[in-house]
């Protein structure tokens, strides 16, 4: 029983990875990176590592979509800024 | 170098390196096996220093050269950013307008703010005993903080966090962590030796010698490192403008 | 800062610290002086912080 | 079952690269490298996983009652975990930098800017 | 035969599948609102791991889903705002019913556990839980208005 839940977590795990490669625009893959952490979190649980699951969980759920998020509107802004000039 | 060439090169050369990872996976001990050495003997080792987290102990005791210099990492890296995100000649600071949020995520994120904060603390204390340390505790109490960013606005942030204080906090932390490893020389024992403080009942929130003490400096070290990190990209994102451009 | 607002102020640190304090209780497994001392002190920051971001939030 | 974890280690690094090699976007090839990381967290910690163990964290549980996964190998993904978000944040903050001198994200178009 | 495992095992493979699939295809807004759900449906899959696992220390992990979960959707709900102004994300049949899975599964859970300190702490990380993916599901329907993603 516990292979079966290893076997659909790393399945899971591979599937996001592929979505977030996958995905050409920043903002959207940062949704897809937030889904990869979360479901990585799970994997790290299932293979018996709680302290990783627990890191993985506080920098793949907040921490990266937030750093992401913020360079796309920073590079967004300037390009706004940019054509206002022009 | 076409487009077209480049991918062949990426083909070409994906195949062989999938082709001896696959060789490798396949020689590769069976998932799951019963033979793990060094674990045992960590796993002894932690139990002899009375640490019931053997992963804490692995971190701040056995291997606390390593953790040394990965805070010290983080320290250079969130000190690299900082200089890149700084505010450039040709750039003024834009004053961020309030932002109008509707009342329940407001309530939420006041309501949330001081529970991750002591989630994030409740971590780090508890970072020799149950799972999680100084750095799953750092950065929830951090995120924590910017709960405000996102249920207000940057100007509620840039209130209640004093950019000095975190500045001071990181040095603060990282000397800690390098003085915790020095007074073990001046005991007469090796840099960073676990053997200062008593090891305590197995358990407890004073067991495992400094290891609670090494946890305390990393999770305050990571907390003011994120929250500086965070602060150069809100400030690059919100606040600085081209002079040319608006 | 007159009686009243100081009231007021020590009154909201006071419920934060009752509520946070108990959070703790509730989070931690063993209970033992030790973890009482580090559970008040906690629980001291986060009404800290509570009441600085909700005066940052409604300052205007 | 019993090379499956190593595959998909495999299998996640290799699109990362895909990613990385053709990415038009540099903070898509930001979030690839992330995602060529998290292939190593998926090796190491398969590496250390055994049939029917639990975690060496005996704070609710007592010590030597029941077989336990490898501590070292948690250790070593905590380190790479916490020093791949702060390599993510330099090179995001690297990229802000080649946004603002030119303009563009398009590794293609930069090249073109040399000289 | 764990029967926690294997509802684990189900709800990861099917919410955590097609939450997956929400968020890799489709408009911004269903991607989105379905980042959201994948959240609250796996957060419930972490207190089942952990009750079949027979091991209370893994229940952190729940909490800090809980509590992270919410924190991840609002980033997004905060900085799509100007995205999203056009077509607002509503999805409340979804919220609620992950809502009523995570309320079942925390249930489930206590049961199990007896009346201790630790069911109180379940009921606490569903609470958090079941707060948290409103709230977020509140901010995505129209909680940044006059934010203009600033």
């Amino acid at each position: 029983m516990a292979d079966a839940v290893i076997v659909v977590a790393l399945l899971l795990v591979a599937a996001s990875a592929t979505a977030a490669v996958a995905q050409r625009e920043p903002a959207r893959q940062a949704l897809v990176l937030s889904v990869l952490g979360v479901v990585l979190a799970v994997l790290f649980t299932v293979l018996q590592a709680p302290d990783v699951g627990l890191s993985q969980l506080a920098v793949g759920s907040a921490l990266t979509p937030l750093l992401i998020m913020l360079s796309v509107r920073k590079v967004r802004r300037q390009a706004r800024a940019k054509d206002r000039a022009r | 170098m076409s487009q077209r060439l480049r991918l062949w090169l990426l083909a070409v050369g994906g195949a062989g390196v999938a082709a001896l990872l696959v060789a490798a996976c396949l020689d590769l001990p069976a998932f799951g096996g019963r033979r793990h050495p060094y674990g045992e003997r960590a796993v002894a080792a932690s139990l002899a220093r009375h640490t019931a987290n053997t992963i804490a102990s692995l971190n701040f005791d056995q291997r606390a050269y390593d953790t040394l210099g990965e805070i010290s990492i983080l320290f250079a890296a969130v000190l690299g950013c900082l200089v890149l995100l700084r505010e450039a000649r040709d750039e003024h600071r834009a004053q961020p307008q309030p932002a109008e949020v509707a009342l329940p995520v407001r309530r939420y994120a006041l309501i949330a703010l001081p529970v991750a904060l002591l989630t994030g603390l409740y971590v780090i204390a508890h970072g020799q005993l149950s799972p999680g340390g100084g750095f799953q505790g750092g950065v929830v109490a951090a995120t924590a903080l910017h709960l405000l960013y996102l249920g207000a606005d940057y100007r509620a942030l840039e209130r209640v966090r004093p950019l000095g204080v975190f500045d001071v906090c990181d040095a603060l932390a990282v000397s800690a962590y390098a003085v915790l490893g020095l007074a073990g020389l001046l005991a007469g024992t090796a840099f960073l030796a676990n053997t200062l403080l008593p090891y305590g009942t197995f358990n407890t929130l004073s067991s495992g010698g400094t290891v609670p003490l090494l946890n305390a400096a990393v999770g305050m070290e990571v907390a003011s490192a994120v929250v500086l990190l965070l602060a150069g990209f809100l400030d690059q994102a919100v606040e600085i403008e081209e002079e040319r451009g608006s | 800062m007159t009686g009243r607002t100081t009231l007021l102020a020590v009154g909201e640190l006071l419920a934060w610290w009752a509520g946070l304090a108990l959070l703790w209780l509730v989070l931690v497994s063993s209970v033992d002086t030790l973890e009482r001392i580090v559970g008040a002190s906690a629980a001291a920051v986060g009404a800290l912080a509570a009441r600085a971001g909700r005066r940052a939030v409604t300052w205007r | 079952m019993h090379v499956l974890p190593y595959l998909v280690a495999a299998y996640v690094f290799l699109t990362g690269c895909y990613g990385l090699a053709t990415s038009r976007n540099l903070i898509h090839t930001v979030g690839c490298l992330a995602v060529c990381q998290s292939s190593t967290y998926v090796l190491l910690l398969a590496v250390g996983y055994r049939d029917g163990a639990t975690a060496p964290v005996f704070s609710d549980l007592a010590p030597g009652s029941r077989p336990v996964v490898d501590p070292i190998v948690q250790a070593l993904t905590l380190t790479d975990i916490v020093v791949g978000a702060t390599v993510t944040a330099l090179l995001l903050a690297l990229v802000l930098q080649i946004a603002k001198r030119h303009g563009t994200l398009d590794p293609d178009e930069l090249r073109e800017l040399r000289g | 035969m764990n029967g926690w495992l294997l509802a684990a095992t189900v709800e990861l493979g099917g919410a955590g599948a097609a939450a997956l699939w929400g968020t890799a295809t489709g408009p911004l807004p269903r991607r989105v609102m379905a980042q959201n759900l994948a959240t609250s449906a796996v957060c419930p899959a972490l207190l089942l791991l952990a009750q079949g696992y027979g091991r209370p220390s893994y229940v952190d992990l729940a909490l800090l889903m809980a509590l992270l979960g919410p924190v991840g959707t609002l980033v997004f709900a905060r900085l799509l705002a100007d995205e999203l102004l056009d077509d607002r994300p509503r999805a409340w049949t979804l919220t609620w019913a992950a809502a009523g899975l995570s309320a079942a599964v925390v249930v489930a859970v206590c049961v199990a556990t007896g009346p201790s300190r630790a069911m109180v702490k379940l009921l606490l990380i569903g609470a958090l839980l079941i707060g948290g993916n409103v709230i977020a599901s509140r901010a995505l329907a129209g909680g940044f208005r006059g934010v203009r993603g600033a």
